[in-house]
């Protein structure tokens, strides 16, 4: 194999930079010469901090799918790291575009909680103001969101101010046309986009040995001339090294970048969903024991950065957080109908006014019965 | 008899199929060992083996093209599509091979394809989850599109997909995957291209498929006890084939015509019913044929679905515009024939 | 007064959009260099160059995503479809993202972009090459879908489209880009939303757009010397939004309808308009409301496509079919109002 | 990089077994590794043969076009190699999966050549049994075939007789996310299929460079753990060898396997198409020189397999094979008007009765009022 294609192949091994007991690992040569560096302490705090926040915010969310208050939840538990870091080494101007299991990540971005969680209380689609957030609707359809983010990053890469494009996309997203498409444009317009495979080794019940029978996902950059890397995803300090190379690689010029992050999803698919149908309880045993948080908690108590009075200070904050989002999202939203016809386009079409009308009109009957009765 | 639900009846005909044709695949995401997500292929795995019922990679093009593959080697592939709107990335492999393939090789490669579609709404679920897309696959020439509307139907209606020689875009109501019905498994209703009358009436018929045939028979009591109106309840059952004759013979009879359906109405089903009924029985009707569906509209979210969907009140309105109160001379209208 | 074809009129319009807009980019397959396969794009990059006017990978979802993408930073893509049915794998981009994104956001993140898109039939092309799609896109909320017929219409629509802040599907009837008028540059007919009356007349309305509006205007023109018939003509010239005012006073005025569309019939637009105009004309109608449009088959091979294509003789026996010898009595038909 | 992967990579260069003069290279150590086995003389000049057959035939399809007997045709000229060598390896059990540029491969595959030419006659659109021929029809929505070609696989792998699926795509159809799927699919279901790349550096005039940034289109197999190779598709003693090592992976169960042929193609798109617009003339002329007809007939002249006796023979054979297409195709087909509504399903529903009746009512009058004229 000619070594000219070396660069684009990832490490044979996923990046780590703390072992699952929180300490640092001798990195290997390639980790070396690929520029990942250790993150300060400063930084992994920040990223710990949020991820305190962010799982305390995950499980108040699923809490509310019992009240009835949410439609469905899909938990991103088990994924904290990859929730986090990538978010917060963004700068202002980038935009990201997350899917329906990335709400931690929502947050971490600094949307507010209740704008983030519309679509799953089903009281609108988006809740937030993309453009006002550089934050792109919550994309269903898998893999849909990789020839936007694409378009997005070149579309940035031409006004010139360097900013980028993070595009987070699941395991089994990757197996659809549109991711292949979204990474090739990106590859060919040298678009500055970071594509983030969060592979939690599931898609639903279907799993990754269903899905891909590539060596490591990771592998798939090179069909398409892309730099790529695989990463353990339950490693704080290693997701951020590598999403921080990624981002420089991209703000330099350079094109996009594919990460793969090996990570589990410890809950069911969503609160629906029941997950004993297709996995055994030992795996998810095992996979609680490579916890992100309480890793680069040990690694940062280790180092002394994080002190007990800093422990409860989060921790205090976390409980806040939920329970500002818990009484607000107890709160009945408020929904007006006639609103269905006020974005179908810019102007409603003439067939739409009359279709308000009779709405109007229904809602004027039932007004008018409900005030006579 | 026993209680059957509308899920349990499709369960069974898969079963039943896969026992009768070792041909017969069945195959999508997440119908393996989890059983899809509204069960529907529950425990197919557990009893036919790995090799009959299995999940693949997330690709819904990939799922309709590796079925055409399979078709070309004399299997019987049945497909899921999770959601409606998730057979979008299909449309190519749908519109331009399995519909076509017959015409294309004169013939000699039929396409006996089956591909399961949950579809609309009315369960509460979040964007993309209740398209209602029956309307482009019954504009595309080659497809056969099936919608039933009771447990036995959806028994009989698919056994008789799945013994097609010709592709089936088997549209299941997910707002009715629990209805029930007193049944005896297996049964043999009528088949495709026929329309059942599911309610006799001699003012009006409302035509409608689908979710929407609960809702129709609803109205249709409301209407009789509340307004006095005798309302004849058409089930199309399948949209293509469409049995114009039922369709006809019924407003042909009662002279005023009221079409539901709950996909957006522009250029949908709702307006080639229309359409159809106000040609064959222009000199019957006392009336202008009207439509209620959804708004032409994205689906709503949940908490706004009601307002988007035909219900009860709708269809009733609907009916009331019927003008009565003209008394139009039909004996007249019928001598301009 | 110059001759300008439809091709040209298009090329200009793209043109001045590109000259009076830095945000406006033109991308697609072969539409740089080679100037598309129709030639619409020709000269494009070398006047304003590879940056305004690019080719793209050969994907046509990775064509209409990267447009989103694109849009969402303040652009605004005018895409090219090859041909119509190469649109089918952009299809769940332009469905669940084109067409809902404004939606969705509640207004915040509007998709102005164009999705041109040669379409219909009628010049020998192998299968593949001449469907008619715009039933799909019509049925699709969102979306605006714009037929154009005449060279002053593709230039102007097409400038309209490009300024819209919502998305179009631009219909380009293939049949047509070589057909020519005399015109002056740049010019601005009616806007989105209004039919044209091509043609006035007292007996008949045909109502026909994009490809079969030529069609009509012929059968117009035989009908009224062969049978004096008066046929008036309506060009529907946009799909979405639909005129019902002008179409239906047109309708009104003649008492009988015939509806022309080259698409293959069930499920489409012509089932649409058809029922509309039924709907709100019944009082005045003669007759039953008619179509004329594409066989329910597949678009055959160049050499059978004049079978399948609504010629001037099948839309003049339709004109007759409209029941002239009865004399209904207009008079009692408009009492039942 | 993981040793383990190696073998799912690409040579770093084109296997070539023939220099462009017609000699025999030495091998590199990657090549003999791969078992890539310089084939016999009696099967080069099998290849040799249809290859002079394939272009007289393709000469002969591109003069139909002036004389208005095809509605369109895209030339293979240049691609022989690629049309013939791999179609004449397949075994009569396997699939052919061609698209609208493979009539070359197709009369390779001993279909007749005016039922070949159907579709771009225009008098129907696939005009070859497929089943009989265990041809699928040619496809012309690009890279749809390539889950067809996996499915096909799949199906008779199923079957246990021994098949397998070759399926034909372009350099531009690799863009296209049904060529992900179909390879992803295929990867998965561990289908005896063989995609085989034709890269011909153009998709009617977007550039190669256009298409993608791989370092070459055979590095997207190891993204579907699928292995893979790229050849020289000028050299017909590649190609062959190639495609033979690549049919006895399939067929020994071990999976997909994916070839790019890098070659070229000498005429325009099609008859249609105007490819000075997009291409200097200098490039024509230079890939016109690495013709793979004369490569290998100077080789076999070289071995003395070729004798000027048999090349006479295959002369004579080539003229009258076009001979024979010229007059069959300038009979005016056949077309029944009323067969438009024969196929559209098994059984026509009663719309398709109703408007086949109007038709054969327009067919009497017109014919009623000929016989009056
Ligand atoms: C095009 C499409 N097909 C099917 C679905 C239904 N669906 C929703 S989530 C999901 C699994 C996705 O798995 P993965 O990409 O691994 O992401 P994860 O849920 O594990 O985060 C499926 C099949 C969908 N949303 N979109
Ligand atoms: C889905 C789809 N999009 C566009 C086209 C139009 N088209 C026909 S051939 C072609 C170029 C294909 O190039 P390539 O795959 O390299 O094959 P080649 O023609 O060079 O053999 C294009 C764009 C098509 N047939 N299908
Ligand atoms: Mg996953
Ligand atoms: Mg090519």
């Amino acid at each position: 194999m000619s070594t000219g294609v070396q660069h684009l192949l990832p490490c044979a091994e996923p990046v780590q930079l703390l072992t699952e007991d929180g300490t640092r690992t001798d990195p290997t040569s390639e980790v070396r010469e690929r520029g990942y560096a250790f993150p300060s302490d400063e930084d992994l705090l920040a990223v710990w901090r949020q991820m305190v926040i962010g799982r305390r915010f995950d499980a108040q969310a699923t809490a509310l799918t019992k009240q009835g208050r949410l439609a469905v939840y899909p938990s991103s538990r088990g994924q904290d790291a990859c929730q986090v870091a990538p978010v917060l080494a963004l700068q202002e101007q980038d935009w990201f575009f997350p899917t329906y299991r990335d709400s931690m990540a929502l947050i971490s971005r600094g949307l507010d909680p209740v704008e983030a969680l519309t679509l799953l209380r089903g009281s609108w689609h988006c809740g937030y103001d993309p453009a006002a957030t550089r934050t792109a609707p919550q994309c269903t359809p898998l893999a849909t969101q990789a020839p936007h983010a694409a378009g997005a990053g070149h579309g940035m890469a031409r006004r010139g101010e360097g900013g980028l494009a993070l595009c987070f996309i699941g395991d089994g997203g990757t197996s659809e046309g549109d991711f292949h498409e979204g990474l090739n444009f990106a590859a060919v317009f040298n678009a500055p986009t970071v594509f983030f495979v969060q592979n939690n080794r599931y898609a639903i019940s279907v799993p990754l040995a269903r899905q891909t029978k590539a060596p490591s996902l990771a592998y798939k950059g090179i069909g398409y001339g892309i730099r790529s890397e695989q990463v353990d995803g339950n490693d704080p300090a290693a997701v951020l090294a590598v999403t921080r190379a990624a981002y420089e690689h991209a703000r330099a010029g350079r094109g996009p970048f594919l990460i793969e992050a090996h990570t589990y999803r410890l809950e069911a698919h969503t609160n629906a969903d029941d997950a004993t149908r297709y996995r055994q309880a030992d795996e998810v045993t095992q996979w609680s024991g490579r916890d992100p948080i309480a890793r680069l908690r040990t690694y940062l108590v280790g180092t002394g950065a994080l002190t007990p009075e800093r422990e409860e200070q989060v921790a205090a904050e976390a409980e806040e957080y939920a329970a500002d989002v818990r009484e607000r999202m107890n709160r009945e939203p408020e929904v007006a109908p006639l609103s269905l016809f006020d974005h179908v386009y810019a102007e409603p079409t003439p067939q739409l006014r009359e279709q308000a009308a009779m709405v109007a009109a229904e809602l004027e009957d039932a007004h008018g019965s409900e005030v006579t009765a | 008899m026993s209680t059957t639900t509308f899920a349990q009846a499709l369960n069974r005909a898969l079963r039943d199929s896969l026992a009768e044709d070792d041909n017969v695949l069945v195959f999508g995401e997440d119908v393996g060992q989890l059983g899809g997500v509204f069960r529907i292929t529950d425990g197919l795995t557990a009893d036919f083996g790995e090799e009959r019922c299995f999940d693949t990679p997330l690709a819904e093009a990939g799922i309709a093209g590796f079925a055409v593959g399979l078709a070309m080697q004399g299997f019987r592939p049945v497909i899921e599509m999770q959601f409606d709107a998730f057979g979008y990335p299909a449309f190519e492999q749908v519109v331009s091979h399995i519909a076509k393939m017959r015409n294309r090789t004169q013939g000699r490669l039929g396409m006996p394809i089956v591909i399961r579609m949950p579809f609309a709404g009315g369960i509460g679920g979040v964007e993309h989850h209740c398209d209602s897309s029956e309307g482009y696959y019954a504009h595309t020439p080659g497809l056969h599109v099936v919608t039933p509307a009771t447990p036995a139907d959806a028994y009989s209606l698919l056994r008789e997909a799945i013994a097609s020689d010709d592709p089936v875009v088997f549209m299941e109501p997910k707002a009715l995957y629990w209805s029930k019905a007193e049944l005896e498994l297996p049964v043999t209703t009528e088949p495709f291209g026929r329309a059942a009358v599911r309610r006799e009436g001699t003012d009006v018929t409302l035509v409608a498929y689908g979710p929407q045939v609960p809702n129709a028979l609803r109205a249709a009591e409301v209407a009789e006890q509340e307004e006095g109106w005798s309302v004849e309840v058409v089930d199309l059952r399948t949209i293509v084939p469409f049995d114009d004759e039922t369709v006809a013979a019924s407003v042909r009879r009662t002279g005023r015509c009221v079409v539901v359906s709950e996909a957006q109405g522009f250029g949908g089903v709702g307006g080639e019913v229309a359409a159809r009924v106000a040609e064959r029985c222009f000199h019957s009707l006392a009336a202008p044929v009207l439509r209620v569906t959804g708004l032409d509209i994205p689906y709503p979210p949940p908490k706004l679905e009601h307002t988007h969907l035909p219900g009860v009140d709708r269809i009733l309105d609907t009916i009331a515009r019927l003008q009565w109160d003209d008394q139009p001379d039909t004996t007249h209208l019928a001598a301009t024939r």
